[in-house]
């Protein structure tokens, strides 16, 4: 079972990959590498068809159209038990009536690896996770971090070149997911094995992974660098899935490009690449990207104010009648609410999208 | 957490289970004059009947037809449970309600029922007091199973695929392991009664198949051999009482099949 | 979702219960010679003699009988399935194995020792085969008032005293409610079986408390009126199907006791 | 049951409360008020007697010593159906045979409010949490976000001085936790009404609150508000349970006070503010606080980066041989992984405590 079998060609490959369930299509037409080594992240909210993706991959559905290729080999056709990639599942499907050491060999074992190799094994997956002395402990006097990591184990153990994570952090408590996501990554870099990651949560994705996709309603948005996300996110969609953003709307200016006239206020300057076309604009940008003044582009009322530690955020209400949310250091001294102030942004800063009227 | 202490309960066992059992036993240690009255003096005489050249063969008889019958309501079971199990929710709810039916309306209907569509080549043998038995028996096995088929994560499957199971190792190795505490509720809730079935022999039998509950009413009621028929009910009782505290041991120690979410 | 076709349960449904009881049903309506063999020709004087001036007073006996066995059951069962749902999970499980015990072995051996135990004043009547059925019947109460109990959140309660309910009004406006569910169904598991007992009155009532079981068995064996018997059976079945049909009713209304958590 | 009965005082008093379970303090000896109208939260650890605190103040359990007030009135001895105190619970414990009205109506039903008064308060109480058009749902058929709304009106709707809150948003997905929290404090400001909330949720209540009490094994450390918690935590548990922080261990400098010598390591300058006593000091500066650059107290190399949309944090590993965690804005260019470079920090901004040797 070493790698003298596998074939050349990226850990997982999608070519134009679709799936219905009852007349919806839950994929459409997805297209999608992830490269040997690499940790590509999945996000999008529910029903996004993100879990279903996984499935394809791992062979408990099939698609009704388009390919899956593992390590360069089409397995389209292949049963998820001849398929050589793992799965942690969202709820760690651990098997109760099998001790610790039992589910971490389970796959070794299936793939008829005798039993001293599989012992020898199973202690290394046990190890990189953390989770040496604790073999023959039975599944269920375990924490959910613990499972977790048998969960990640198992889907290690048989070193394959690819293992799906699906919302591995999810079923965890939050003073958990931090530590528990280092220790992944950690894994990942050391054993070089590729992850497709799933979450729900933009923050676990665009801290750990090396690229990110955005799923929307069964089709890949956008797949880039996790700054190349956040930066230039390629639609509302994103920009709003990958973070907090105040939008505005306007159109653009008749006194020419670069500059975008907003719905019954001021006019903003942009840079200078090229205005989208749609006859309205979208105009969003980040709360830590507005800066208060005495000048700027528009009047806003301080109207609350939230301390979190690391920052305060304040709700202004601005003259346009649009809500906004500014999110300031917390060692910056902040006015009081009810004071008038102006707001201002960077134009590099404004993601501008055209919208259909 | 320590709980109230469980009086009701308790004084429940005691006096309705406990008691007569007892009294029954001391009925069996008893001698009886020739009317049938048991009188004071000790005697193992009905121990000796009940475990004589007489009875062994009869309750060799009743633990080999309820042995069957538990044998063939597994095996008849346990496909239904799995399809059960799949079912939605609601649909699911449904068939247990209707399952249950049989268990509820009154045997003596269904025994007179087929009685009349037993081929008359059955009727008076124990092949056919053995498949009304089976008939009646089955719900008992049917909805421990489909319980235990319920609780199963369909997840744990998927992983068990997922992880390079064959269809057929992820059933030997997940979920009958994950099913076979349901399995054995299921199996002691049929030979248990079936092994002192009396209603199905006395009337399907047509008094040509004897079986220990026939035998022990016969002994009671029309023979009066009072500690006799004591004896062989704790015969029955002992031949129960020791599966029975062996599946309860073994389905004490089975998992619990749907892990519990992450605690804090 | 919809789950594959349940065709093996459905098949022994029909096979195992309607064909027998469409059997019954058949006989029911035949003549009959004098020998008590089943004639072609149909007839309705089984069911003339099954709702007639001998059966009737037989039929409201049962019915009172059952219904007083069933209230007996609950008033002992409900306070017993309290205590017993607060206990912790692992003794509640002990319980419930032990509460089993009575079901399962044989009830031959207990009808034989409360025989004996009961008062000779009581042998032979209705009381005292009405004590021996809420002594046998209680477990079929208990298991489900326990598992009703079991599933109300504690906090529940908690919330409503915290809202200003006194501990009565907690009772009857939560706690009461969210149970009547289980205690429909320890009720129809009671009641059901107890209209149509045979073997409890046959021997603690020693032939002199006639209920609707020993009358069917009597037709149908020694007096080998099989249209008269098959009619009181398929009387028994309607009484016992509509209160059934409205405990389904009423259960299947009924809220799950124990709201599930935030779903995404 | 208008405000005509309502004695004076703070909405909830306890004094010098107790209570111990299997001979364990739960709670021990712990004083705390809530004024009318006041917000205040309660953190802790699990197992720090967060939730027994609140069913002391509702009488579902009683002290073992101390008095519990509601408005002024000792209500010590007093069962919960008598105390106008009501509490949201942290699984809802709705009553699931009710519908919407029926469980909001609950509290003015056992009080012997007539059924027309009573129709109008609970539609006025889910106008509050914005449910008006639920009024005759099943609560099975709502959202979690909907229960915990219902569950929040039915605690409301009696209009009693104070609401107790049990780990409220505890259940809720994280994306719906902080718009509920906006509508808990929006009622709380329009009803004047006092709530003690209980979380395990930093954020939350600092958020939140008007003032934060931190509990650690029973007792209260510290009381007061997000900005002094936060800015001057009292001990080492509160700075740690309040934020993440960096420790370094070290002892007062030989050479005059306002230096701490760290342990291995340089001197740093500190405030003029007297030091601690201990003879061991331990001093934690918060990662937002720590610069980098070419001059500072401490060498130490870059051996981790993440990138997580609003901030980038760098993990360090100083030449105390102690990692370090810095937090830097993400629009800052950061040096890559594997650079060295030098880290100081504020003195105000240094939190200096000593701990026993």
């Amino acid at each position: 079972m070493g790698s003298s079998d596998r074939a050349d060609g990226p850990a997982i490959e999608l070519r134009e990959v679709s799936k219905r369930f009852g007349g919806r299509a839950v994929i459409d037409g997805t297209s999608l590498t992830v490269g040997r080594g690499e940790f590509l992240a999945l996000i999008g909210p529910s029903g996004s068809g993100k879990s279903t993706l996984l499935k394809l991959v791992s062979g408990i559905e099939s698609p009704d159209s388009g390919r899956v290729l593992l390590s360069g080999q089409d397995v389209t056709e292949q049963p998820p038990y001849r398929r050589r990639v793992h799965t942690v599942f969202q709820n760690y499907a651990l098997f109760p009536h099998l001790d610790v050491a039992g589910n971490v060999g389970f796959p070794l074992r299936m793939a008829g690896v005798d039993r001293r190799t599989r012992s020898a094994r199973v202690a290394q997956a046990l190890d990189w996770v953390e989770l040496g002395p604790f073999a023959s402990r039975r599944v269920e006097a375990l924490s959910g971090g613990e499972r977790q990591r048998v969960a990640l184990a198992r889907a290690l153990v048989s070193e394959s070149e690819a293992v799906l994570l699906d919302e591995p952090l999810s079923a965890l408590d939050p003073h958990l997911r931090t530590q528990t996501l280092e220790l992944l990554q950690d894994i990942q870099e050391r054993l070089k094995v590729a992850y497709l990651y799933v979450t729900h949560d933009r923050e676990e994705a665009l801290r750990a992974a090396h690229r990110v996709g955005v799923l929307n309603q069964g089709r890949l948005e956008q797949v880039g660098p996790p700054e190349e996300i956040y930066r230039r996110p390629v639609s509302p969609f994103v920009a709003s899935f990958i973070g907090p953003i105040n939008w505005l709307s306007g159109e653009r200016s008749e006194q020419g490009d670069g500059w975008v006239e907003l719905s019954g206020g001021p006019r903003v300057p942009t840079t200078s690449r090229t205005l989208p076309a749609g006859p309205k604009l979208l105009l969003g940008v980040r709360p830590q990207d507005l800066w208060l003044g005495l000048e700027g582009f528009l009047g806003a009322r301080i109207v609350g104010r939230q301390f979190s530690g690391t920052s305060v955020s304040l709700r202004l209400m601005s003259e346009l009648g649009v809500p906004l949310t500014a999110e300031l250091r917390a060692d910056v001294e902040t006015p009081p609410v009810g004071t008038d102030v102006r707001v201002s942004w960077s134009p590099e800063e404004a993601h501008i999208f055209g919208v259909a009227p | 957490m320590k709980g109230p202490a469980a009086w009701p309960p308790l004084i429940y066992l005691v006096a309705f289970f406990l008691v007569p059992t007892c009294l029954v036993a001391s009925y069996s240690l008893r001698a009886r004059d020739f009317s049938g009255h048991i009188r004071a003096e000790a005697s193992v005489e009905g121990w000796r009947e009940a475990t004589g050249s007489y009875s062994m063969p009869i309750l060799g008889r009743s633990l080999a037809l309820a042995g069957a019958v538990t044998a063939a309501c597994l095996v008849l079971g346990y496909p239904c449970a799995m399809v059960l199990a799949r079912q939605p929710k609601g649909q699911r709810r449904a068939w247990v309600v209707l399952l249950s039916f049989p268990l509820v309306t009154s045997q003596l209907l269904r025994i007179f029922g087929w009685l009349n569509l037993l081929p008359l080549s059955l009727r008076g043998t124990t092949w056919g007091v053995g498949l009304v038995m089976a008939a009646a028996y089955l719900p008992f096995m049917l909805l421990p199973l489909l319980r235990a088929c319920e609780r199963v994560d369909p997840d744990v499957r998927l992983a068990a695929l997922d992880l390079g199971a064959t269809p057929w190792q992820a059933f030997h190795r997940v979920t009958w392991p994950l099913t076979r505490p349901g399995a054995i509720a299921g199996c002691s809730l049929v030979f248990i009664p079936a092994a002192g079935e009396y209603l199905i022999p006395h009337f399907i039998g047509e008094g040509k198949v004897t079986v220990l509950g026939t035998m022990i009413v016969e002994e009671f009621m029309e023979r009066r051999n009072w500690p006799f028929a004591s004896a062989a009910a704790m015969v029955l009782l002992i031949v129960i009482v020791v599966p029975a505290a062996v599946s309860i041991r073994l389905s004490g120690k089975g998992p619990r099949a749907r892990p519990g979410g992450a605690s804090e």
